[in-house]
């Protein structure tokens, strides 16, 4: 709860920030300032100290799980704000509201991590996703920008309304929005043909979540919208805001489609074997480095399933290390990114030279997100394939899987030899000694995570 | 068939032909206005199923404010037929099928439901008056009506951004 | 018998001495150290001999080569009647050869000079380990060090690529022999869990007879490639390209017998398996006389001795063949006395020649070089099979074992014989009779050889001469056989199993006597033929065949090398780049994918929307309409 | 104490060359780091199996019972020292090359030297996968660098077809980890029992990645690419040690393992490397680049190799123990050979060089040792291990095959004797030629590591037995543990 | 009526305004149609809320709600419609600002 309020107080105290100063730094340094409040008082809560305490009637609980994943997030956006924190005064003049956007989303990310009724997942995603349609228009003058934020925003809210029909079905079907309402009615009809309207309602709301997540057939927005909109913005909702939505499609599954996991195996693996496929194969032929990150997200996402298809203690563990390896990496590679002059491959050529310190940090980024060990990226999809084998059904997945991993090795590695095999001229805007820092610190936090996950994962016990 | 039978048939009629309306019309002032007596229709239903205030806030918000608003934004475009950009038959064509496959499946997959035959008619009952709801939603929905206050915070900080001249 | 390791140490140390120490010492004492080393051992050898015949045999173990557990390999000596004949064998022919060589190589710079040596000693180190080994591997570590050996000899004058394809054509026909008796050592290994000799020879019970004939056959495979037998046996001749000294002492004298010397080891073996022991024979007679009337045609001085070396062979694995094995080691050693003194006196021609070694060139030579001339003369009296001469007692027992055995193969040995009298006489007439073929410019030079080179031909012809003495046979001087004697511990098993059926006295005084005849008939026509009008022309016809050796080389080329060659490359062109191909495909289809895959990516809001009710279409009938 | 040791010296002193800019003061401390390494490793040979220095077994990840649990056993002892040996040989040899960022090679080389050392102890499956990984990713750097011409695309290749395979196999881990009892440690990974089919998934899951690795036909096409693309010292260490990780890999995580397949697909298998021995061999004759023939080379030796442990006999399998080993040394030395040629006479073309041994006899006489020892000659290394690999592959009773497995394998020895004196009469033999005619013989350096080599190479084909008696007692433990569970 | 009329009723509606999307180019019809598959959604919502209270009327102690729920989330969905209105037709006029089309098909720079 305290997040959730203190999230949405920060917001409005952004909105001030801009009307009393036009001073943009004062205004970041505010922003971060208020970040750390708010990471500061979700670990508070974490450890039972709540600063509110509201009657929620049963619509959300906070539980460690949650709160943990609102700390990475916080602590992701923080590390966002510290990297990109300039990047983002860059886009436009509205740079306070650009803050007070991403603390309103960062609240609806708060909702979504515990949410308990369809209608605060619904609300939730809704605080998220409009948010977000602006922010990627927020480049005005930039057609793609105009462009990346009219489609996102129309298929965002088609994809609203096959949520709502999903939960209007599932509401005829149980006459609840609760998960606790659902769930006993699924899992009671476990032997008895499922109530066909709870079914389709469930599907629908699976689709609605897949679209979300940008899982194929779903995902045709991702790659237009990731590479359309600001790259800072893409950067944070590429991480912070995907991690948090299969957060929130985890605690949906665990809390109404749970108990008939078997049921939607099929279907699940289908998703799975579909976003893989078309995330990984599409990556290798982009020439953009940001577009290719945004197949790399679906790509990532595809891994990110097999948390749902293999329900498990490793797939709820395997998420939040998901979770932080893939937002950490991410976030660092869009860092970097950002401030390249050319966002073609080429455009990396030679930066080994250059910026060894951005190289060698872009490096361990991609090494984490290609999933090779001593990274934070090898013990999250460790994790997948773990939760998945656990399954023990439809092993094939896995190694299908795993192909695709191989080819994703593909398209990060060519950035890598870019930046070190290839000559060039890597142009990159000044580089601060405050950024390089950063980095390196984000580098160590991903190959610390690669030696001992369970510094964060043993977060969920204790 | 009684009355509401009719009423139910009629008002249906209405708004599937309306919101086809919307959907065929090339000019888009007609697609408004189409859209606003779907609304009507739709408010109609709500007042047989005792929404009454769901039915007053329809109207009011949907058709009142929101489509006048859509409507405004056409006029200022100066949107009308001649420029409307039509797609090409066969997409058209296809997305035809795929709504209608779409529509057919769902139908195929949930009618044969155990509750098909409970009825929602009109009869007794007065959950829908402004007081039932009001006391509800200051009561167990206090929670999500406040959390969306930050919606409203978040549209209207983006309208400003988007739609403000720098 | 505790002095054994000394024997082959002394080369090893010449070897190490010479071969790191190559760039500071100069020439004497290269050749003092190289031939010092090998007199040292030809010492001991001859200590270790009379010890020997004193009765102390045994095996001497040293340390353990390759332990497995249940199966160990000791690094041992065998010291019985057979080795130590052997050692005194190849030291003492070995230490002439160096002797002589200290003189013949003297032209060559001084670091080559020591190299030669220093190769010369690793042979003779590595024949010692041969004959020496307690067991099969330490055999054939022996086995394949002289191939090694020889590699580096025939190749001794690396500038010269054909010489190096001789070395190089050397080895790997060794190699194919090796392979088979590398196998024959597995299969007695899985069948016995030991190789060493004294434990398979008296664990014969183990074999079944397949075992055995396998097992011998294979043994026979190694023992043709070293001893170049048919079909091994075309890398003897190309061989020649060696130093002439070299080849005197590897490729004729040493290590082309040892396929005699294991086959001799494992007679028992042999003796049970009757099958292998008839191939053996069969081949080996073929090889003698196939040898043989190649060397009719040839005009090259080391290769008509070449082929005789390999028609000689061919006896020995006569011998072996029909259970003659006192035979064919008595034939080892007369051979290594007069082969090696033709080759000695060969080289010393080819000396005196300055290089030259086609025989249509020389002629007439005897005036200018005695000493050659009559060793050489010697030689051939000795191979020919004149009475008297050693090489006379080692053929008459072989062919008189055979004629116990078969006496239509006596006919062919016979025959073999005739031409090999005939060849040797042709070669012996056309280099030291007629009149000077060559140059002017040789001819002024011609001379006699220095010392170094004459006193080993000397003290050679005296052995081919009197060497035979120690097997007289039985039916001239009933048990003066010494030979004989010395060996039947060794032997003495198998001939129990054999069974010996001597030759009636009277019938083995005809079958001398005719041979000796025909030999006689055929060495006084060559003599005379080839004295007056040397053999100059180009052969035609059948004569253009043997000249060609059969054109065997060109068969092999035709039917094994090109083939493999042809293989190869169709590897090499074809299936790897398929084979790259396939890889690769994997990545240029994920590619192409890749670029067919984003082209759904069409940027038209439709499409997408399009696509997603596709897939809700299909998930919807997934989950309602195909349900299991 | 040992093992930390193996695995720390490298890593950190890789990590600190990162730091240090002359180049000579980055190959000293390279040197001096290998070389305090080697003198650990050698001092780990001399502790007997099973000492408490030899192990460590600390907690690693309790969530996933997975622990730092490293242990030089028999083939450990073996494989660390060949580890450690080669590095300073191969510095040495090598340290006349010049290297642009010199201090990043040689950072990333100790860095290699640290994954590999992890990958020869490690007792733990993850932590196997770990350093699995770990050994390769310095080296894609080091190859993709410095490597020749077409080195990234080449490199990429082999990067990714080894990165399959280490996935496949990472799967099969995870899987047996499940029936493990959620247990990653190799003890409890013996104790796995599986149905037959998914044994037979499980270790074809595995066996691939090996077999890439080593790499056995069809799935070398990586390697003689890589060979000639990569940077000379790099190669060593791919085709002496690296290699040597699919070998290692069968023997420790897939005999003992899944032995039902083991046995199961053994005469698949090993027909498999024996038409890959003799095709590698073939192809061996065709190749003038000096770095392709030992590369093709190096294919038909590991499948020896496999051929041997498939035979499931105790000579076999020490044979490869060993014979990891002595290929190991001699095929380093073939490379430091190459290496020398190549930036003595700029070219690595057979058909360019010839007569070498007139202008530098040194060179010459070492080359042909190494040579006639990479095709077994006996007293030489490689014949110990070859012949009891042999003599395993006659001896096995798993097969029915055995004797023409022996034969066919066998044939390999003659093809392999004829392309290596062809190599040789190529290079050293013959008339000088146009690159070879202006020439001194090899450096100091050069001479020293080869010295060294030759060193290993007759004292361990002379007296094998010390490297004998270490692997012992680990293939009796192997050997029954294999037929202990097909005895169930 | 039985309550699958308006399952079927509203699911047309919602079909529709799904097709209308599918066909259409113009963002702001585009919109609309979006407009119409929420108030099929809200139509749904308010038959089943009845349909629950009619339960709840005849047996209160069985039922599981009195099916004002369904009605209050009618309420959400419009909140969300308004502010998404404000959004989208803001997107809408930015966009128009730049292009002076308000055809989804113009800007087509992002693809592939």
């Amino acid at each position: 709860m305290n997040a959730i309020i203190i999230s949405a107080i920060l917001g409005v105290v952004m909105m001030y920030s801009g009307v009393l100063t036009k001073n943009t730094s004062a205004i970041r340094n505010v922003a971060i300032v208020g970040l750390i409040v708010l990471l500061g008082l979700n670990m508070a809560e974490g450890c039972g100290y709540q600063l509110f305490h509201i009657n929620t009637k049963g619509m959300m609980s906070f539980e460690k799980y949650g709160l943990l994943f609102n700390s990475i997030a916080f602590a992701s956006t923080l590390i966002y704000f510290l990297l990109s924190g300039r990047d983002v005064e860059k886009v436009g003049v509205y740079v306070a509201e650009y803050f007070a956007l991403i603390f309103f989303i960062l609240c609806g990310v708060a909702i979504v991590t515990s949410f308990n009724s369809l209608l605060l997942l619904f609300i939730g995603i809704e605080i998220i996703s409009i948010p977000l349609y602006i922010l990627t228009g927020a480049d005005k003058r930039n057609l793609k920008s105009n462009e990346a934020s009219l489609k996102y925003f129309l298929m965002g809210s088609f994809s609203t309304g096959i949520m709502l029909m999903g939960i209007t079905l599932i509401f005829g079907a149980t006459g609840s929005f609760m998960l606790k309402g659902i769930a006993p009615l699924v899992t009671g009809a476990a032997d008895a043909p499922l109530n066909v309207w709870l079914v389709s309602g469930l599907l629908l709301l699976f689709i609605s979540m897949a679209f979300k997540v940008s899982a194929a057939p779903f995902h045709f927005w991702t790659p237009d919208v990731y590479d359309g909109a600001p790259s800072v913005f893409t950067s944070f909702m590429a991480t912070i805001v995907k991690a948090a939505i299969f957060v929130a499609f985890l605690r949906l599954f665990d809390g109404a489609y749970g108990e008939m996991k078997g049921a939607w195996q099929s279907i699940i693996s289908i998703t799975i074997l579909l976003t893989l496929f078309i995330g990984n194969i599409t990556a290798v032929f982009q020439q953009s480095v940001k577009r290719m990150l945004a197949y790399s997200s679906i790509a990532q996402a595809g891994f990110m399933l097999f948390a749902l298809f293999g329900f498990n203690d490793f797939a709820k563990e395997g998420i939040i290390l998901y979770a932080a390896a893939y937002s950490l990496a991410t976030i660092g590679i869009f860092a970097i990114l950002i401030k390249m002059k050319d966002y073609t491959f080429e455009g990396y050529n030679g930066l080994g030279k250059s910026q060894p310190v951005l190289a060698a940090t872009n490096t361990i980024f991609l090494l984490s997100l290609a999933g090779i060990p001593l990274t934070a990226g090898f013990f999250a999809k460790y994790y997948m394939l773990a939760a998945a084998i656990k399954n023990g059904t439809q092993f094939w997945l896995v190694i299908f899987a795993v192909l695709c991993a191989a080819v994703s090795v593909y398209y990060y590695f060519r950035v890598i030899q870019s930046m070190y095999f290839k000559t060039g001229n890597a142009e990159t805007a000044t580089i601060t000694p405050a950024f390089k820092y950063v980095l390196i610190v984000l580098a160590g936090i991903v190959i610390l995570l690669g030696v001992f996950p369970q510094l964060l994962l043993n977060q969920m016990y204790f | 068939m009684n009355i509401s039978q009719i009423l139910f048939w009629i008002l249906t009629v209405l708004a599937l032909g309306s919101a086809l309306g919307v959907v065929l019309s090339k000019n888009p002032v007609y697609s408004v206005l189409c859209l606003i007596v779907t609304f009507f229709a739709i408010s109609g239903h709500y007042i047989l199923l005792n929404a009454q205030f769901l039915a007053i806030v329809n109207i009011i918000v949907y058709a009142g404010a929101i489509m006048v608003l859509f409507l405004f934004v056409i006029m200022l475009m100066n949107l009308n037929a001649e420029v409307e950009p039509q797609k090409s038959k066969i997409l058209k064509f296809a997305g035809f099928i795929a709504g209608l496959c779409l529509f057919l499946v769902i139908v195929a997959a949930i009618k044969n439901a155990e509750a098909k035959t409970q009825a929602a008619q009109l009869a007794g009952g007065d959950i829908g008056l402004i007081k039932n709801l009001g006391t509800a939603l200051f009561n167990d929905y206090v929670l999500p009506f406040e959390i969306s206050s930050v919606l409203f915070l978040s549209a209207m900080v983006g309208a400003v951004v988007i739609g403000k001249k720098e | 018998m505790n002095l054994i390791y000394l024997v082959p140490l002394f080369p090893l140390v010449g070897f190490l001495l010479n071969g790191l120490c190559r760039n500071y010492l100069n020439k004497s004492l290269v050749g003092i150290i190289g031939s010092g080393s090998i007199l040292a051992s030809f010492i001991v050898s001859l200590i270790v001999f009379f010890d020997v015949k004193a009765g102390h045999t045994g095996v001497v173990s040293y340390f353990e080569f390759i332990n497995l557990g249940k199966f160990a390999i000791p690094f041992a000596f065998q010291v019985d009647q057979l080795s130590s004949l052997f050692l005194l064998i190849i030291t003492g022919v070995g230490f002439l050869i160096h002797l002589y060589s200290t003189s013949y190589m003297h032209e060559e710079e001084s670091q080559h000079f020591a190299r030669y040596f220093a190769y010369l000693n690793l042979f003779v180190f590595s024949m010692l380990l041969l004959v020496l080994g307690a067991n099969y591997v330490i055999m054939f570590i022996g086995w394949e060090g002289v191939g090694l050996c020889s590699y580096l000899l025939i190749g001794y004058w690396f500038k010269s690529i054909p010489y190096t394809n001789a070395a190089n054509k050397a080895f790997i026909m060794n190699r194919i022999g090796d392979l088979g008796f590398l196998i024959a050592i597995f299969w007695i290994i899985s069948k016995v869990g030991s190789v060493n000799y004294t434990d398979v020879f008296s664990s014969l019970n183990k074999f079944s007879t397949t075992d055995l004939v396998v097992i011998t056959l294979l043994l026979f495979v190694g023992a043709t490639g070293k001893s170049a037998q048919i079909p091994l046996y075309t890398w003897l001749p190309d061989a020649m390209a060696g130093p002439t000294p070299v080849s005197a002492l590897i490729h004729a004298a040493t290590m082309v017998t040892a396929g005699i010397y294991m086959i001799a080891r494992s007679n028992i073996l042999y003796s049970h398996a009757h099958v292998t022991m008839h191939i053996v024979a069969v081949i080996g007679l073929a090889t003698a006389v196939f040898a043989a009337t190649i060397a009719l045609k040839q005009n090259d001085i080391k290769k008509v001795l070449a082929y005789s070396t390999v028609s000689q062979l061919g006896y020995m694995f006569l011998a072996l063949g029909v259970g003659a094995y006192t035979g064919a080691v008595f034939h080892v050693m007369t051979h290594a006395f007069f082969k090696a003194l033709l080759f000695l006196g060969s080289g010393s021609v080819i000396h005196a020649m300055g290089g030259e070694q086609d025989i249509r060139k020389m002629g007439g030579l005897g005036k200018y070089m005695p000493v050659t001339h009559i060793t050489f003369l010697i030689g051939c009296l000795a191979i020919a099979g004149i009475p008297g001469f050693s090489g006379f007692f080692s053929k008459d027992e072989i062919l008189a074992h055979t004629f116990s055995e078969s006496p239509v193969m006596y006919c062919i040995g016979l025959f073999g014989a005739l031409l090999t009298a005939f060849y040797m006489f042709r070669l012996y007439a056309t280099t030291f009779k007629g009149s000077f073929r060559g140059t002017h410019d040789q001819e002024h030079h011609l001379h006699e050889s220095p010392a170094a080179i004459t006193i080993p031909l000397i003290i050679l012809a005296v052995l081919a001469f009197a060497g035979g003495y120690v097997g007289i046979p039985e039916f001239i001087k009933p048990d003066a056989h010494a030979l004989d004697n010395f060996l039947s511990p060794i032997f003495a098993e198998s001939k129990k199993v054999l069974g010996n059926h001597p030759l009636e006295h009277n019938t083995e005084w005809m079958l001398t006597g005719i041979s000796t005849l025909l030999i006689v008939i055929v060495v006084v026509t060559a003599w005379s033929k080839f004295a007056k009008k040397a053999d100059v022309e180009d052969p035609q016809g059948f004569g253009k065949v043997l000249a060609n050796k059969w054109y065997i080389d060109e068969l092999y080329d035709a039917i094994i090398v090109k083939p493999v060659y042809g293989l190869g490359r169709f590897c090499n062109n074809v299936l790897e780049k398929l084979v790259d191909w396939i890889i690769n495909g994997v990545g240029r289809s994920v590619q192409y994918g890749s670029r067919q895959l984003r082209l759904l990516q069409s940027g038209q809001v439709g499409s997408y929307v399009l696509f997603m009710i596709i897939g809700i279409v299909l998930f919807f009938v997934m989950q309602f309409f195909f349900k299991k | 104490m040992v093992p930390v040791l193996l695995l720390l010296i490298p890593l950190f002193s890789g990590l600190a060359l990162f730091a240090v800019k002359n180049e000579n003061s980055v190959k000293t401390l390279a040197l001096l780091s290998s070389i305090v390494t080697l003198a650990v490793a050698l001092y780990g040979m001399t502790c007997a199996n099973g000492s408490e220095y030899l192990i460590v077994n600390k907690e690693w990840l309790p969530a996933l019972n997975s622990r730092f649990h490293m242990e030089i056993d028999g083939m450990g002892k073996v494989l660390t020292l060949l580890t450690a040996l080669s590095f300073p040989i191969v510095f040495a040899a090598t340290s006349g090359n010049r290297y642009e960022d010199s201090n990043r090679f040689y950072a990333l080389m100790l860095l290699t030297q640290a994954g590999l050392m992890g990958v020869f102890m490690a007792m733990d499956a993850l932590l196997f996968y770990f350093f699995w990984e770990l050994a390769l990713i310095p080296v894609y750097f080091l190859c993709s660098h410095w490597g020749g011409e077409r080195r990234i695309q080449v490199t990429f290749k082999f990067f990714v077809y080894t990165f399959v395979g280490s996935l496949l196999m990472l799967t099969a881990l995870i899987y047996l980890y499940f029936h493990a009892g959620q247990n990653f440690d190799i003890k409890a990974f013996y104790n796995i029992k599986l149905t037959s089919s998914k044994d037979a998934l499980m270790f074809w899951l595995m066996f691939v990645a090996f077999a890439i690795k080593m790499p056995l036909v069809p799935f070398h096409t990586w390697q003689p690419d890589t060979y000639e693309q990569s940077p000379t010292a790099v190669t060593m260490i791919l085709s002496g040690v690296m290699v040597k990780m699919g070998v290692f890999g069968v023997i420790r995580w897939v005999a003992p393992v899944l032995p039902i397949s083991f046995y199961q697909y053994g005469d698949t298998i090993t027909w498999m490397a024996i038409i890959g021995m003799i095709y590698a061999s073939l192809v061996a004759m065709q190749q003038d680049d000096l770095k392709r023939l030992v590369a093709y080379s190096s294919i038909a030796h590991i499948g020896l190799m496999v051929v041997a442990l498939f035979a499931t006999t105790k000579s076999g399998m020490q044979g490869v123990m060993i014979q990891m080993f002595n290929h190991g040394i001699n095929i380093i030395g073939m490379w430091i050979v190459v290496n020398a040629i190549e930036q003595k006479f700029g070219t690595r073309k057979m058909s360019q060089l010839g007569g070498i041994a007139q202008k530098a006899p040194g060179l010459a006489i070492l080359l042909v040792i190494v040579a006639f020892a990479n095709i077994a000659l006996p007293l030489t290394n490689a014949f110990i291990g070859e012949f009891m690999m042999f003599n395993g592959v006659f001896a096995s009773t798993v097969t029915s095959f055995n004797v023409a497995f022996t034969v066919c394998a066998a044939l390999t020895i003659i093809l392999a004797a004829v392309y290596t004196l062809k190599m040789l009469q190529k290079v050293l033999f013959g008339e000088t030629s146009a690159v070879t005619a202006q020439t001194t013989d090899i450096s100091f350096s050069v001479k020293v590591s080869l010295v060294i080599i030759v060193g290993a190479i007759l004292l361990f084909g002379v007296y094998p037995k010390p490297m004998l008696g270490v692997t012992n007692e680990l293939v009796d433990v192997l050997l029954s543990k294999m037929t202990l569970t097909m005895g169930k | 009526m039985p309550i699958n009329y308006y399952i079927i009723t509203a699911i047309a509606l919602f079909c529709i305004g799904i097709t209308g999307v599918l066909t259409r180019r113009n963002a702001i019809i585009i919109f609309m149609c979006i407009e119409i598959m929420l108030n099929a959604v809200n139509l749904l919502l308010v038959a089943f809320s009845k349909m629950f209270h009619m339960a709840y009327l005849a047996n209160p102690a069985k039922a599981v709600t009195s099916g004002i729920d369904g009605q209050l989330f009618v309420f959400f969905i419009m909140v969300v419609a308004a502010a998404e209105v404000s959004v989208g037709l803001a997107i809408i006029v930015m966009m128009y600002r730049n292009t002076h089309s308000v055809d989804v098909n113009f800007l087509n720079r992002l693809k592939n």
